[in-house]
């Protein structure tokens, strides 16, 4: 029984139990399902394996919006707990695995694939390619994705969460002070994603500096190919650094290292240090392409090319160079002395400059134009003033000597999430609203989504602006309860009635969804939105070659400049298109690499070493494998061109 | 496929120049890997704790060894990739297999020097000193290691299949990324190695 | 056989061999930490700027503008972070 | 009283909320748009702006910008001013959208109305960079000036000899060790005013934060290195202190009191304290160490003598062998410690 005793939750609870019976009646009526309706053959050939930028990107899609209620529900259970003084809705370990659990999920496997998830629908089709550079690779990095963020889900029902903040600093979270295997999940589990990130990078950068249509420079990229290009070159380069922070994390937690321990020489803080410098850029890594999707949406419905198209690029490039120059900022209060943080704070400010052009160019590309308030520009509206709020606050934290007071307090909390939630998260459904009919072929629901749009809009408010005044009142974060004589009560029932509002405002989006496939109409064009950039002169949805005629490229608007000035698109006969092979070694991979993981957090040494092996064997095969593609004939594409037409 | 005859074997269809330019990204992203860790090294490497500093344990012989080894199979893969450019398939396997030789005996050098390194109590767990000097050094190594599995399987495709623009591609670009530890070996031979024993 | 000995490389073998020997330098002569220091930097840097140009042909296609961005920025970043790290860890403290 | 400034505050909210909704009407899609209404709009949002900037005036109440010392003090002007500043730029960003979307709603174009193609414009783009980058470099200016101030010793002060007070921390106690005075206490510190403090921090365990938000703010106290926060009492009076940094469970209810007394009194307390306090030996600081909650003690000697702090010598770079007896209990081991203490404090 020793043997299975380690699978035991350490610290359980009702819901944890509650949870481990859900999962499993969930799998179940998936394998029953499946094989009822006959569906594992469809799963296998048109899902799992497939290799479609487009596919790729919905399966990204999908698991960020299963990941963002598994984290909002722990947002929901931490302001629940906070609501009132001294509340026992949760115990101390709870919240301390709730909130920890909240972050990883939410910036990791939410966040990043809802940006992966445009990123591959959207850039291949921006640029006129047919596909990624390298389509397997592009596979690989959404199973690893998959499988990381799944392994790291099964914490909370097999062996216990990680409880030592998302932050995971050491030494609190090494062996001395956390005995559970939450941290060692949380080591592994955002290893295995952040490799799958990395390749998506390499992969990003290579497709956009390659695969553009003719005729399109990179001064006439549309500006979200523009902002991926950028945020992926940041992956390329944070990535690593995680990569061997995690890996000194691993040794120091399953092989008794001393890189931050509290003896034998071993520095906590370097922890820290090589934490922010992946952390910080990831939040540009994060904001970047989310700008990009504002940037297409505000110029498409103020009917206006996009204002200052060059300095938007110019100030992205400054803000990547930049993003790797300030993390010093994330522990200001270390004590490295006046002169250290004197000069992070001059870098911290200073990125305030590059982004207060974007903010500008935003709002002069409103400028003459003709607004037109949808839900994409709604959200886009609603993310000026809001941003604008957490932007400046990130100016006032930049001031270090004033952060000694900021640092660790709902102040910095309130700060990060106006934002994240307006930066990121409004993008991201600014673009899945935006780019819904190029996916799916039908348009979400106008009305329920501005009404979507106001309630998380001012829910957002509602929920952090209170966490200003009581960070300034002296609430520190991640605490699990307060006594009422501190006051931060009534503040804080504020926080949680905007957290419900937030709530209201995804369920509306589910339902959304579920109206929409109900009653929307499938009788829309390529182009229902009048945009301005290439990925609308394709089918909606996208047959899998995107483009039966490669597309030439005159402007930086290509599609609006072919509407208005007669430019022509597609020129000459279809001729045979090239197209890679589904493949299921990513899949089988990924899945390998789950194990991998599941046997290191366990210490199960042969299971490890098995893995590995499998892990190996796969590149083998891959390496040795003969694989040139596939061929659309001409025929075909003629077939399902006169198709596609035909349903306009 | 199109094949453009006009560039070298490697480079002559479109798949393989998005392959070397993702290589190089890659490779890009190895400067930050090994940084990251020469980051933790310089900040570690005072952090001795009870165990030995670098002064005491470096020892100049089986490092000048694995450099000069390193040194010359970076040189005759490069022959190879100049060899195989010329056509000439044998000598360009000769020259791989040099490489790939040579690459054993750095890694056996280092083995014997990781298994001395813990013989005279340096061991992962001695300090934090040792852990990072093993794990960058480990890092390399397993990188070496991978690389002669991913030779060898190489090798094998061109003297099965000869040299096609997909092999041509893949012993270009596992060229590239032996060069690349070349470089990251120079750097640790002078910031861990020379810099320790001044 | 002498058609696969280019010249070019093999005096890129030499000077990286001659370069080997200055950096050893530091170890047989008794010198300062910052000459030392100086030279071991100088010599690294100049060897890994052969490797890339003569070795792994960085400059010989269209791809060349990226191929050097990528790695200007790589070493830029990577500089930044051990120096930043250095400064923040260390030196700061004095 | 504390409570009810806060739900002025929570009224005001709601009045920001009213006017939101306000200025929400104008995004709701209407047809029949007046001019009149239009005014009232941005009526509205004026009233909005300045209900931010009163509620902001109302803070002077919130503990951070109610400073009690120097330290503080320059930390509140500059968390002030740059609420100031910053609440200007706001300002600018709404008034700009708020003008773009009232003049330039397609509802308003005539209806064959085509926007312009605009590239960009020197004059404002160098103006949109400029008055930021001046804004940033005085706010950097600042920034520095006041990072020099809060890591020295507090201006006013440097002619007066400061007291040294090494406040280390445990799982989940502050131990405050007066060398001079030769005490220490647990959990509560009393400090003289009008004389600079100089507080060693360092941590037996994970990286606490010591703050007291009306002294200053917060330092790191880490395993490895002794950091130094220099803090200065004005005003005689009880203040919070706590660790800011999560350190596992018993992070909440990780903090402690602060009494600041004239230097008097502050010297009859140290009597008061060698007269009746128990000797600190190196078993009971060691029983002190395990992880739990501990009430207010007090106690004569200081623990520095048997555990050296992390500095000089013992500094991070060579030490090790005397931290590692400490850590290695699991935190389960005083879960009755926790409990039974937890009235205490």
């Amino acid at each position: 029984m020793d043997f299975f005793d380690r699978f035991a939750i350490p610290h359980p609870s009702l819901a944890i139990y509650a949870s481990m019976v859900a999962i499993v009646l969930t799998v179940i009526a998936i394998v029953v399902g499946l094989t009822y309706f006959k569906k594992w053959g469809y799963l296998w050939r048109e899902w799992l394996t497939t290799v479609d930028h487009k596919r790729i990107g919905i399966m990204y899609l999908i698991s960020a919006l299963l990941m963002l209620f598994r984290g909002g529900v722990d947002a929901l259970m931490m302001r629940a707990q906070l609501a009132v003084p001294e509340n026992t809705l949760l115990d101390a370990q709870h919240y301390n695995e709730v909130f920890t659990t909240h972050g990883v999920v939410m910036i990791l496997f939410m966040a990043m694939p809802f940006i992966m998830a445009l990123m591959n629908f959207v850039v291949p089709l921006q640029i006129g390619a047919r596909d990624v550079a390298f389509p397997r690779l592009n596979a690989l990095s959404f199973w690893l994705f998959f499988f990381g963020a799944m392994l790291f889900n099964i914490s909370f029902v097999v062996g216990g969460s990680p409880d030592a903040g998302w932050t995971s600093y050491f030494p609190l979270a090494g062996n001395e002070f956390s005995t559970s295997v939450g941290t060692n999940y949380y080591m592994i589990a955002i290893q295995i994603a952040g490799i799958g990130t990395l390749m998506t990078g390499i992969n990003f950068i290579t497709t956009i500096l390659k695969m553009r249509a003719p005729g399109m420079t990179l001064m006439k990229m549309p500006m979200f190919t523009w902002s991926s290009l950028i945020a992926n070159v940041i992956i390329v380069f944070a990535f690593p650094v995680l990569t061997v922070a995690l890996a000194m994390g691993t040794l120091d937690r399953l092989f008794g290292t001393h890189f931050f321990t509290t003896n034998n020489g071993g520095m906590d803080m370097l922890w820290a240090n090589l934490f922010w410098v992946w952390g910080h850029p990831e939040v540009y890594i994060l904001i970047l392409p989310a700008f990009g999707i504002y940037s297409e949406v505000i110029s498409t419905f103020a009917r206006r090319n996009l204002y200052g198209y060059k300095s938007m690029v110019a100030s992205m490039v400054i803000i990547s160079l930049l993003s790797f120059l300030v993390w010093v900022h994330h522990f200001f209060t270390m004590g490295q002395g006046a002169l250290t943080n004197s000069i992070f704070s001059i870098t911290t400010m200073a990125i305030a400059v590059p982004t207060g052009v974007k903010i500008f160019n935003w709002l002069f590309t409103l400028y003459k134009g003709k607004i037109e308030i949808t839900t994409p520009m709604l959200y886009a509206l609603l993310f000026i003033p809001l941003f604008t709020i957490g932007g400046v606050t990130g100016v006032m934290l930049g001031m270090s000597a004033a952060d000694y007071q900021y640092h660790n307090t709902m102040f910095l909390v309130a700060h990060f999430h106006m934002v994240i939630i307006p930066g990121v998260v409004f993008a991201m459904l600014a673009g899945l609203t935006y780019y819904w009919p190029k996916m799916f072929g039908f348009m979400l629901n106008e009305r329920i989504g501005k009404i979507t749009a106001w309630t998380i809009g001012i829910s957002t408010l509602v929920a952090f602006m209170p966490m200003f005044f009581t960070g300034l009142d002296g609430q520190a974060r991640r605490m699990y309860t307060y006594s009422e004589s501190t006051g931060f009560g009534p503040l804080n029932m504020v926080s949680f009635v905007g957290a419900i509002g937030l709530a209201i405002g995804f369920i509306l989006l589910v339902y959304n969804v579920y109206y929409s496939i109900r009653y929307a109409s499938r009788d829309i064009s390529a182009d229902p939105w009048d945009a301005r950039t290439l990925e609308w002169a394709t089918h909606s949805p996208v047959p899998e070659y995107n483009f039966a005629i490669v597309p030439h490229v005159k402007s930086e608007e290509a599609l609006w400049d072919a509407k208005k000035k007669r430019h022509i698109l597609f020129q000459g006969n279809y001729e045979k298109i090239h197209m890679p092979n589904n493949s299921g070694v990513p899949f089988i991979m990924g899945s390998i690499f789950f194990i991998w993981g599941f046997a290191l957090v366990f210490s199960l040494w042969p299971l490890a070493i098995i893995a590995t092996i499998g892990i190996l064997a796969c590149m083998a095969h891959r390496s040795m494998e003969i694989d040139h593609g596939r061929y659309i004939s001409v025929k075909e594409i003629e077939e399902t061109e006169t198709k596609l037409r035909g349903a306009k | 496929m199109k094949i453009d005859h006009s560039l070298p074997l490697e480079y002559s269809t479109e798949e393989n120049r998005l392959k070397i330019l993702g290589f190089w990204i890659f490779l890009g992203a190895e400067i930050m890997l090994f940084g990251t860790l020469f980051a933790s090294y310089f900040t570690l490497v005072d952090r001795i704790g009870s165990g030995p500093s670098g002064k005491e344990i470096f020892e100049i012989t089986p490092v000048l060894i694995e450099t000069i080894v390193l040194l010359t199979s970076s040189f005759t893969i490069g022959l190879g990739v100049h060899a195989m450019r010329i056509g000439r398939k044998k000598a360009m396997m000769s020259f791989f297999v040099i490489t790939l030789l040579l690459g054993l005996v750095f890694l056996g050098v280092e083995i014997f020097e990781f298994i001395h390194y813990v013989h005279i109590g340096a061991g992962l767990q001695t300090s934090a000193f040792t852990a990072i000097l093993l794990s960058t050094l480990g890092t390399h190594g397993l990188h070496v290691t991978f690389g002669l599995f991913w030779g060898l399987f190489i090798l094998l495709q061109v003297k099965k299949r000869g040299l096609t623009p997909e092999t041509a591609n893949k012993s270009f670009i596992f060229s590239l990324y032996w060069h690349f530890l070349d470089v990251v070996w120079i750097f640790i031979f002078s910031f861990v190695y020379l810099k320790g024993m001044m | 056989m002498k058609e696969l000995f280019p010249m070019k490389q093999i005096l890129g073998f030499v000077f990286s061999l001659l370069l080997t020997v200055i950096a050893l330098a530091v170890y047989f002569l008794d010198m300062s930490f910052s000459t030392g220091m100086t030279i071991l930097l100088a010599t690294a840097f100049i060897q890994a700027a052969v490797q890339l140009v003569v070795f792994m042909h960085a400059g010989e296609t269209k791809d060349k503008g990226a191929i050097y961005t990528n790695v200007y920025y790589g070493v830029f970043i990577a500089l930044a972070t051990v120096f930043g790290t250095l400064l923040t860890m260390i030196w700061g403290y004095n | 009283m504390f409570i009810r400034k806060k739900y002025y505050m929570i009224v005001m909210l709601a009045c920001d909320l009213y006017h939101l909704q306000k200025i929400v009407y104008m995004f709701l899609p209407s047809k029949n748009l007046e001019r009149g209404i239009d005014l009232k709009r941005f009526g509205a949002l004026l009233t909005l702006v300045f209900t931010i900037i009163t509620v902001l005036t109302g803070c002077e109440s919130l503990l951070v910008l109610d400073p009690k010392g120097p330290q503080a003090e320059v930390q509140a002007n500059d968390i002030k001013m740059s609420i100031y500043i910053m609440s200007f730029i706001v300002l600018v960003v709404f008034g700009l959208l708020a003008y773009m979307l009232i003049k330039y709603r397609a509802s308003k174009q005539g209806k064959d109305y085509e926007p312009p193609h605009i590239e960009g414009n020197i004059v404002v783009e160098a103006i949109c960079v400029g008055i930021p980058i001046l804004i940033v470099a005085f706010l950097s200016f600042m920034s520095v000036k006041s990072n020099y101030a809060v890591e020295s010793t507090p201006k006013g002060y440097e002619n007066k000899k400061p007291l040294v007070v090494y406040a280390t921390s445990s799982n989940w106690k502050w131990h405050f060790s007066y060398p001079e005075e030769n005490i220490e206490t647990v959990n509560y510190l009393y400090i003289p005013t009008n004389r600079p403090i100089e507080f060693k921090l360092y941590s037996h365990g994970p990286i606490t934060s010591f703050w007291i938000p009306q002294l200053g703010g917060q330092k790191y106290a880490m395993a490895d290195m002794v950091t130094t926060l220099h803090l200065a009492a004005d005003v005689p009076g009880e203040y919070m202190g706590r660790n800011a940094n999560f350190s596992g469970k018993g992070f909440a209810e990780n903090t402690f009191n602060v009494k600041a007394m004239p230097q008097d009194e502050f010297e009859d307390w140290v009597k008061e304290v060698k007269g009746t306090a128990k000797p600190l030996t190196e078993q009971k600081f060691n029983e002190l160490l395990e992880p739990g909650h501990l009430g207010q003690l007090t106690f004569t000697g200081t623990h520095l003598g048997f555990l050296p702090p992390p500095e000089g010598e013992n500094g991070g770079h060579n030490h090790g062998s005397h931290n590692a007896k400490m850590g290695t209990e699991k935190n389960e081991a005083s879960e009755s410690i926790l409990e039974s203490e937890h009235n205490h404090h």
